[in-house]
């Protein structure tokens, strides 16, 4: 029995949670700051000591429980990623809450210790209930993080936010019990390499989608999603858009595509087609938003369509690009996120219009804002780029249209996220209290500067974060490679011309001498 | 079988009868000064009942007593366990409600004693009679717990709505076993089965569905459940604890042994109508909470709809389905025996109950702790993850979908979120809105007590229960296969 | 023949009264006619043979029951007149069903459309003969077989009793004018009176 | 001849009568309890008949448990009116519907 | 060679330096940190070029880091120097350098010098990377750059809305062709199974006779890469569709103007197509498209230029025209020659940006040249530089005496090739090629005659108003309004200098190089040696036709702005329509604005007012709560709380049972 480190990574949060209950707020404030840090660190052992190329569930810890079902925690590459993703923004977002936080504190930081407890028990599940489980029960610590310290229209939001995702999930509840009925084990490895029957993947397929679609957020069930934005918190907007939503994709990637890839296969179209509309409709709403927060939200929408697009290349190139834009849009989108929260903590308003020429009085702001704002228009060189670029890239095989549809996206996300920049850190300062806001504090740079520091390291040099999932991705490309749809652009070679197509035959003499 | 055995296996209900007479002298004599002490007897003496019938079962000796009337297999065993622990519950926390109303008297355990004995009849009944026997003891206790609080308009009325439709589902089920026996030419439950087999007559089926009609109004089933929030609310607040947990484990274990015994081989005949009540109940309960303002009356909706999944698990008709609902009876009784000791405890300082969402508002921050442990049940009640309500629901599924009843799981569980809709009202109540009413007193220990044992149940500690509750749940409905 | 005469004059009247039972606008008439019922019913259960439980309807329904009703009805001492007359507003959905049940009932159970009914097979053990007579058959099974039912339903009886007097009693609380005989007997004129010498233009102080 | 089915007939009769006699009335309460006492009625003929005509006489003893729970229901039933009565001053059906919804 | 990682990131760590010192620092620290740079860049790049111009260089390529592999898609961080990018590291540091020179006299006065400087630098590394890159992502990823770095310094003066707009446009606009690129990178990846442009090129030729599915049609697949490719290269580039970003992009400082606008990165796209011609080679249909898009921009932007007044707009549109030659030469398979205009143009247009930029800096920052006049006298030394230019770019030159400016040389071989070529499509692209010549020469010395001739308009100007704090009326008479315009200060004046020096000589002494060496270009172009030969064996009128019209625009030019300045007015008046087409530019602006801006913002409010909260939410969770609600209200309403309804209830449902069982 190797050292349970996966274990550790969930007790060190989930002691420091409950601990913050029962104590003042500064106290609070350093036992979860403390706490998200000793996971961090671990988390860095972690992908230290993760073996590339290795076995492929590594760091597995199983025990028996009861009936069955069993305490099993294990990673591959993709499940580390995930696990870094979540372990990295969980200290920025203890620190973003340091003072704009001020009442209930410890229960706030419970909270947040909580989320990161079932985060990375998701992402190490290796029991599809204690999967669920751990998926579902998010649902608590962020209904209680909207709906407790959120903003004005807080309970809506959470409302929507909890029986959104909560109707999404129970139907996959209804699948898996199925699924292990049928395979007689409820062992994520084993299940992603047993083939159901093709008719029943279909029906197993849609109550999974169902679940990841919302949780993803697919169109048209995103609605959600721009209003739990807007009411959380900033730390719950960031994890929110930087983890939560890539439970979605995850779940695409650990069970629709291995477990069931006919039915993925048959539904590809689907996803395809809702894709495209969110790419386009998203991004034309996120056009004409005027709170900071909505905007981002929509355009968390249509980046995660390029996720989902990606993932259903059944390609190499897709699947890693999916997972690199997940990756990359954890970090910048809660970077984005954070910048709100920036100044939305000096002027309490989202309002877009409020804000204006910030670049003068804050330009350290201004250039963290901006390099995030090109991460997320995908600017090469940042991390989204990366991500998309190969998903699109993936999509391409399969079909051409789909590519111009979303690569689409890339015209509109640069209108839209350059729009809001404008406004908000260009042109003249039009309001006295917004031009009096001062600059980054020492805090906030501790929260930004890492995120930056990981943006621009994922886009110059992907291959840190390629290479543990490399394998894993072939493995997965090697399950669907029988069902990969046939190309739209498949190539018929001919005969090539013999002559070049500007070939002239030059029959005559000089006339003229230069 | 010998008069000895049959006592033996009968002790916990005959040691309890005789408990619940000599505290009945007692009490006579003694009047009220002495109704705390009886109540401490009452609960010893549910103790040990308790310990007797752990003890039954340990010894593996399920047996027939009294010729086949009385049944103590481990299912029996599993059920009143649970009946006596709520009904202990209940008990304990009796006193201090009715505290300066001068109401409480003697007579209040032991008629919960009888009523006791009379549920472990209901979940022992291997005959009709026995059956019948035991309901009504049980049910006319019930109905004078209901309006206890006589001097309360709103307990007499409920009493009073109790007892009519009470009557009426009696008359239905009697009905029903009028028929039953006259088409199987018996009362006893081997005999009925053995009887409904092959050809099955239009009589005896009618008597079938007036049985189980009458059982359903029992466990508050959808359309028998239209008395549930009125008596739930007019009903003194332990007693309302009482009739969601302890009589309802019964009249379910009740339904379960018929449905799987006397009525086991006519599957069919049932299976759709259990169907629609689960459905209908989830749908319904979850319909009804969603309006409510007061907490008692959305509690009352919330059991039927509870009822609505206890349904699924034997909608499932198989071993695994039994066993599914003997799980999720046993985290109900304490999700809801947690909510109601809950609400008795919201108390303003001058003892009125904190009975509306407006009361409560704001509870996190007047009273924490009591809303942390409200919290966890609502979200338990919901069947969210990792609380231990889920667990309930997930084995219930279970069964249902291997017994390849998907359609039903699916739409069961998609309604189950409409019920999550009121769960989280409560919880937005108490942590989302400012207080506006007044911060509840301090409760008294017994209720802490109570509700911490609960809450730890239904926290995902309850989880290291599941071994121990799964491997009983399944001796339980094992036994009750076996026999059939 | 005469069986059969006797039979439809008793179910006749039975439902009759059943009838009226529910309809009588005064509650005393009411009770009345159920007690109407009872005897008919009683009288339909001898026509089986079964004279004991007929016996003990009468006595006990109509001697207990019924007289606890109307007992009740008359304390209660309830405004006939003032009583609202009429039915719910949804009667005719409610008579519908209930002729719905009803022929159902009769159609499913009755023997119209079978021919026969075919009734179970009592269990041999379980069927004493009916030969001794059917107060002893019953009371040699009641008290052996069913011992332990018949106990249980002495606790029901017990249960009614708590909860009625539980439920009704009201305790006695010492109210104005109530005599405590004994006090008055240990009452004596030393302590009864007081003698005072009242100063004129001052009141006294007792 | 007469034949259980008579009896089955008139038992169905008085029950629906009784049921009948629950969701009709809005006059009072007692005619209520009446009529929970015109069910048990439907139900003991019913069971007396069965078990003469089976033959077997534990229907006899169960319609004797009956006889004595009707009574015991009687005793509370009326119970419950008084307290109720004395609370309201009125038995009226119609009355009884303080808590609804 | 491994000078060339010296040459690439040098820019960037002084822009980095530059950036994160801001102001901490006295201005001067980032001035110099990034000038210096730049000039250590471009010392070190000339060595390269002239040891290929002397043929002593092979093409190399310089490993930098691992990028990206995912799958068969790998593609690494990796600086190539071939002939091709050698041209372009001259060309793109030695601009760079003096337009960082520049920048010190011009933006003197601005405070966020720091900022500019490292944008300026920023500028220079994307694009070398963009020239050095070895497979297409790369290159992908210095156009990009470019476009960040281009955006940012469009919007330097954030606080002036119409910088926001404009850079904004330049961005969005870019990223549309980007789009193709895109597109154009994925499908040469499935095709190829590769992104290496060595690769790719030395595979197409193979590839000519394949056909490809796109878009559910059956297309050829060269055609279809190509013309994918080549619309990344016409946003960047600037060509009709594409191209009304780059006037709106004179927003930007005029130093930004000359070294991204003129010289570097709009000739981005020209670079791309002779980068990848053995591909275009392969692809008929796409080379016919470059041709023609390269000839009707060439004629579009000249048309415009003709009519506009703002000094910077006028030389944006001339850049525009000039990169639509380069197109179409390319177009013509004489990539040698479009690189060869490229890198003339690259000189003179960067001194007749700087030249202007030197007018304005005089002008106190007015840029209509309604305003000025006579300035020849009161700034000599800008005078003079701009009359190089002008000259260079009309391509003032004898073919018989073999001598002339930059731009006689390349533009005349480019028009001799387009009707060497012999098709439709080259004569087309002959005949509008050699008509925009002459409206170039127009509007050249339209330029120069309202800028430098003529009576001072200066007090129109309300620029020189605010400096002399008079209105018009108060000047009366005296139309400078007492305001005197100054040379500017020697760190503008050298890079004048320079590169007036380049506007004269560089078509003169490497024209036989570019032209006409095949060996100078190796394997970098795909060189076509017969069309080469044609170029060279077309009639003489077609040699002279350039000139002739230069001399035409010259005179009319001459005619309208010093001998009758009324002539203009009355022309404008004449051709009302045309005229006001043409000042419209040809209402592109507007076409657009209504076709894509307005109808994007349209649906977006209406996806979000009647898509998300209209129908999702109203019939989604909206809907459902509502449905749930009235339920809800229906179960209370159910619950009468009278006796009787829950009897019939139960009744009810005891019926239903017994119905469910009996049926």
């Amino acid at each position: 029995m190797e050292f349970p480190i996966l274990s550790l990574m969930l007790a060190v949060p989930l002691v420091a949670a409950i601990a913050c209950l029962f104590l003042n707020a500064p106290a609070a404030r350093m036992v979860a700051l403390f706490a998200t840090l000793i996971d961090l660190a671990l988390g860095i052992l972690l992908w230290l000591n993760y073996d590339i190329g290795g076995a492929q569930w590594q760091f597995t810890e199983r025990a028996q429980l009861f009936a069955g079902f069993q305490y099993a925690l294990g990673i591959d590459g993709i499940a580390l990623m995930l696990i870094m993703l979540s372990v990295f923004l969980m200290p920025i977002c203890i620190l973003a809450s340091w003072d704009s936080i001020t009442k209930r504190v410890g229960e706030y930081m419970a909270a947040f210790l909580l989320m990161e407890v079932l985060m990375i028990g998701v992402f190490a599940a290796q029991d599809l209930f204690l999967f669920y489980i751990f998926f579902e029960a998010g649902l608590i610590p962020m209904y209680l993080i909207i709906g407790v310290w959120g903003g004005d229209n807080r309970i809506y939001a959470s409302y929507k936010f909890f029986l959104y995702t909560l109707l999404g999930s129970v139907l996959m509840l209804i699948a898996m019990l199925w699924m292990v009925d049928e395979a007689g084990t409820s062992d994520i490895p084993t299940l992603m390499q047993y083939n159901f029957p093709v008719g029943a993947q279909l029906w197993l397929w849609l109550a999974f989608f169902a679940s990841f679609a919302v949780k993803m957020p697919m169109w048209p069930v995103h609605t959600w999603l721009p209003d739990a934005h807007v009411q959380a918190p900033t730390a719950g907007s960031v994890i929110l858009a930087g983890v939560l939503l890539k439970l979605g994709g995850y779940g695409f990637i650990r069970f629709s595509l291995p477990m069931f890839p006919d039915a993925s296969a048959d539904l590809a179209w689907l996803v395809f087609a809702l894709s495209m509309v969110a790419v386009i409709y998203t991004s034309l709403v996120a056009l004409v938003q005027q709170d900071m927060k909505k905007l981002i939200a929509y355009s968390s929408v249509a980046h995660m369509a390029i996720v989902t697009v990606g993932l259903f290349a059944f390609n190499v190139q897709g699947l890693e690009g999916a997972m690199m834009v997940m990756l990359g849009h954890g970090l910048v989108s809660g970077a984005l996120f954070l910048c709100v929260g920036v100044i939305y903590d000096r002027l309490h308003t989202r309002e877009i219009a409020r804000y204006g020429g910030l670049s003068i009085n804050m330009p350290k702001y201004a250039l963290f804002f901006l390099l995030f704002t090109m991460a997320s228009v995908g600017l090469p060189g940042t991390s989204n780029f990366v991500g998309e670029f190969l998903a699109l890239a993936g999509i391409y095989e399969v079909s051409t249209f789909v590519t111009l549809v979303c690569t689409t996206g890339i015209i509109l996300g640069a209108a839209y996220m350059l729009y809001l920049y404008r406004r908000v850190a260009f042109g003249e300062q039009k309001n006295a209290d917004a031009a009096a806001m001062t600059d980054l504090n020492a805090r906030e740079w501790a929260m930004l500067a890492p995120i930056a520091a990981a943006v621009l390291w994922m886009g110059v040099y992907p291959e840190s974060f390629l290479a543990p999932m490399r394998q894993d991705i072939a493995a997965l490309e090697t399950r669907l490679a029988s069902v990969a749809p046939r190309y739209d652009s498949a190539l018929d070679e001919g005969t090539p011309r013999a002559t070049a197509a500007n070939y002239v035959e030059y029959e005559g003499h000089e006339e003229g001498e230069h | 079988m010998s008069y000895a055995t049959s006592l033996y296996l009968t002790g916990a209900e005959i040691g309890l009868s005789v408990t619940g007479l000599v505290l009945l002298l007692a009490t006579a004599f003694m009047g009220e000064k002495a109704a705390r002490g009886i109540t401490i007897a009452a609960v010893a003496a549910l103790f040990g009942a308790l310990f007797f019938n752990l003890s039954l079962f340990d010894g593996g000796a399920a047996g027939v007593a009294f010729g086949g009337l009385f049944l103590a297999d481990g299912f029996a065993v599993f059920a009143k366990s649970l009946i006596y622990l709520a009904t202990i519950a209940c008990l304990i926390v009796a006193p201090r409600y009715f505290d300066g109303r001068a109401e409480y008297r003697g007579e209040y355990p032991v008629l919960m004693l009888f009523n006791a004995v009379g549920m472990g009849m209901m979940v022992s009944a291997t005959d009709l009679m026995t059956l019948y026997i035991g309901l009504e003891m049980s049910s006319l206790s019930s109905y004078v717990l209901a309006s206890f609080a006589r001097r309360n308009e709103k307990s007499s009325e409920a009493g009073l709505k109790y007892f009519v439709l009470g009557g009426l589902a009696s008359g239905i089920i009697l009905y029903g076993v009028s028929l039953v026996y006259g088409f199987s030419g018996t009362t006893s439950y081997d005999g009925i089965r053995a009887a409904f087999t092959a050809d099955f007559s239009t009589g005896a089926m009618f008597g079938v569905v007036f049985v189980l009609a009458g059982v359903a109004f029992k466990i508050a089933a959808v359309p028998f459940h239209m008395w549930t929030p009125d008596v739930y609310e007019g009903a003194p607040t332990p007693v309302t604890a009482f009739f969601a947990s302890a009589p309802k484990v019964a009249a379910v274990a009740m339904l379960v042994r018929l449905a799987t015994g006397p009525f086991g081989g006519q599957v069919e005949a049932w299976q759709q109508i259990v169907i629609f009540a689960a459905l209908a109940s989830i749908v319904v309960g979850a319909l009804g909470a969603i309006g409510q303002q007061n907490l008692k009356r959305l509690l009352a909706y919330s059991s039927i709809n509870n009822v609505g999944f206890i349904l699924i698990g034997l909608a499932a008709a198989a071993p695994a389905g039994i066993s599914g609902v003997m799980v999720y009876l046993s985290i109900y009784v304490f999700m809801t025996i947690g909510s109601f000791v809950a609400l008795l405890m919201l108390r303003d300082a001058e003892g009125n109950a904190l009975a509306t969402f407006d009361d409560i508002s704001g509870l996190s921050t007047t009273s924490p702790a009591l809303a942390w442990c409200l919290l966890a049940l609502m979200f338990s009640l919901a069947g969210i993850p990792p609380l231990f309500g889920f667990w309930g629901k997930f084995v219930v599924f279970q069964a249902a979908v291997q017994a390849d009843m998907i359609a039903l799981a699916a739409i069961g569980i998609a309604a189950s979120v409409i019920g999550a809709f009121y769960y989280i009202k409560f919880i937005k109540v108490m942590f989302f809105d400012e207080p506006k009413g007044a911060a509840p007193a301090k409760a008294p220990v017994s209720h802490w007590v109570v509700l911490a044992l609960c809450v730890a149940v239904i926290s995902p500690l309850g989880y290291l229960l599941t071994p121990w509750l799964g491997n009983l749940a399944d001796a339980a409905a094992q036994a009750l296969f076996y026999t059939a | 023949m005469i069986q059969t005469i006797a039979f439809y004059l008793f179910a006749v009247l039975v439902i009759a009264s059943a009838v009226m039972v529910i309809t009588a606008r005064n509650p005393v008439h009411s009770v009345l006619w159920l007690i109407l019922a009872f005897f008919n019913a009683a009288g339909l259960m001898v026509l089986v043979g079964a004279e004991f439980i007929a016996m003990l309807l009468i006595i006990v329904y109509v001697g207990a029951v019924a007289v606890l009703f109307l007992f009740v009805v008359m304390m209660l001492d309830i405004d006939v007149a003032a009583m609202r007359a009429g039915f719910i507003k949804n009667a005719p959905l409610g008579v519908v069903i209930a002729l719905i049940l009803l022929a159902e009932l009769v159609l499913g159970i009755g023997a119209y459309r079978m021919g026969a009914i075919e009734l179970g097979t009592p269990m041999a053990s379980d069927a004493p003969a009916m030969v001794e007579g059917n107060t002893n058959a019953i009371g040699a099974l009641l008290y052996t077989k069913y011992l332990f039912l018949f106990e249980a339903a002495g606790i029901i009886l017990l249960v009614a009793m708590i909860g009625a007097i539980v439920l009704t009693h009201r305790p006695t609380r010492a109210k104005r004018g109530q005599q405590d005989i004994g006090k008055q007997v240990r009452r004596n004129p030393d302590e009864a009176t007081v003698m005072k010498q009242p100063t004129v233009g001052q009141g006294v102080e007792l | 001849m007469i034949g259980v089915e008579h009896y089955i007939i008139v038992s169905a009769i008085l029950f629906v009568l009784g049921v009948l006699g629950i969701f009709l009335n809005r006059k009072n309460i007692i005619v209520i309890l009446m009529s929970i006492e015109l069910i048990l009625l439907a139900v003991n003929i019913n069971m007396v008949a069965f078990s003469a005509f089976l033959g077997d006489l534990v229907g006899q003893v169960f319609a004797m448990f009956v006889l004595t729970v009707a009574a015991a229901e009687a005793a509370i039933g009326l119970a419950i009116l008084l307290i109720y009565f004395r609370g309201r001053g009125t038995i009226a059906v119609d009355d009884a519907n303080q808590m609804k919804g | 060679m491994n000078s060339i990682l010296f040459i690439v990131f040098l820019p960037l760590l002084a822009a980095v330096v530059a950036g994160l010192v801001n102001k901490s620092a006295p201005s001067v620290f980032a001035k110099s940190i990034t000038t210096g740079a730049l000039f250590i860049s471009c010392a070190l790049s000339w060595p390269i070029f002239l040891s290929f111009v002397s043929g002593s260089a092979e093409a190399s390529v310089v490993p930098v880091l691992t990028w990206v592999q995912s799958g068969a898609l790998s593609f690494d961080w990796a600086l190539r120097v071939d002939t091709l990018t050698a041209v372009m590291l001259v060309v793109i540091t030695t601009v760079s350098a003096l337009v960082h020179l520049y920048s010190w006299g011009y933006m003197e006065e601005d405070p966020d010098q720091p900022r500019f400087f490292a944008y300026l630098s920023l500028f220079t590394f994307a694009m070398l990377m963009l020239v050095t890159a070895d497979n297409l992502v790369q290159m992908f990823f210095g156009w990009e750059g470019v476009g960040l770095a281009s955006y940012l310094l469009i919007g330097f003066w954030f606080k002036k809305p119409s910088a926001n707009a404009a850079a904004i446009k330049a961005f969005v606009v870019n990223r549309v062709g980007d789009l193709g690129f895109m597109l154009g990178i994925f499908g040469t990846f499935w095709v190829f199974g590769t992104v290496s442009i060595p690769e790719i090129l030395e595979a197409a030729p193979g590839m000519s006779g394949a056909t490809i599915g796109f878009l559910g049609l059956r297309v050829h697949t060269m055609d279809v890469l190509c013309i994918l490719l080549f619309i990344g290269a016409m946003g960047k580039s600037a060509q009709l569709g594409l191209h009304t970003w780059l006037p709106d992009a004179m927003e930007g400082p005029t130093p930004v103007s000359a070294l991204i606008h003129a010289a570097t990165m709009v000739t981005a796209g020209v670079f791309m197509v002779c980068r990848l011609s053995p591909m275009f080679e392969t692809a008929p249909v796409a080379l016919g498209m470059v041709t023609f898009i390269g000839a009707a921009t060439c004629i579009f932007a000249a048309t415009v230029g003709t009519t506009q007044w703002d000094i910077k707009r006028v030389i944006a549109y001339s850049t525009c025209s000039q990169l639509g030659y380069m197109f179409f030469a390319a177009g013509v398979g004489a990539y040698g020659a479009a690189m060869f205009h490229l890198f003339t143009h690259a000189f003179f247009k960067a001194l007749l940006f700087l030249g202007a930029g030197s007018v304005i800096h005089a002008m106190h920052h007015e840029q209509d040249m309604r305003y000025y006049g006579n300035l020849r006298k009161h700034i000599p030394l800008t005078f003079w530089a701009m009359m190089a230019g002008t000259l260079a770019i009309t391509g003032v030159g004898i073919y018989h005496l073999g001598a002339g400016f930059a731009g006689f040389w390349s533009k005349d071989a480019i028009l001799e090739v387009a009707y060497g070529r012999g098709t439709e499509l080259g004569n087309f692209a002959f005949w509008m090629g050699t008509l925009a010549a002459l409206l170039t020469s127009f509007y050249s010395w339209r330029l120069m005659f309202l800028t430098f001739w003529g009576k001072p308009r200066w007090i129109e100007s309300e620029h020189i108003q605010h400096s002399v704090h008079k209105t018009p009326e108060e000047a009366g008479e005296d139309t400078t309004g007492g305001y005197h315009p100054h040379e500017s200060p020697l760190s503008m004046l050298i890079p004048l200098g320079v590169l007036s020096v380049g506007a004269v000589l560089a078509g003169q002494v490497f024209a036989p190089t570019f032209l006409d060496d095949a060996a100078f270009w190796g394997q970098s172009i795909f060189y076509n040696e017969d069309l080469i030969h044609r170029m060279h064996a077309v009639p003489y009128l077609v040699k002279y036709a350039a000139f002739i019209v230069m001399l035409i625009g010259l005179f009319v030019a001459w005619l309208a702005y010093i001998k009758d300045t009324s002539i203009p007015g009355k022309a404008a008046e004449q051709l009302g329509p045309v005229y006001r087409f043409f000042y419209n530019k040809w209402y592109f602006d507007e076409l657009y604005h209504y076709l894509f801006v307005v109808p994007a913002f349209w649906l977006g409010r209406q996806f979000w007012k009647l898509g998300d909260i209209g129908t999702i939410d109203r019939f989604g969770p909206n809907g459902v709560a509502w449905v749930i609600e009235k339920g809800s209200v229906g179960a209370k309403k159910f619950q009468t709380g009278y006796l009787y309804s829950y009897a019939l209830v139960m009744l009810l449902g005891l019926v239903a049972a017994v119905t469910w069982v009996l049926f």
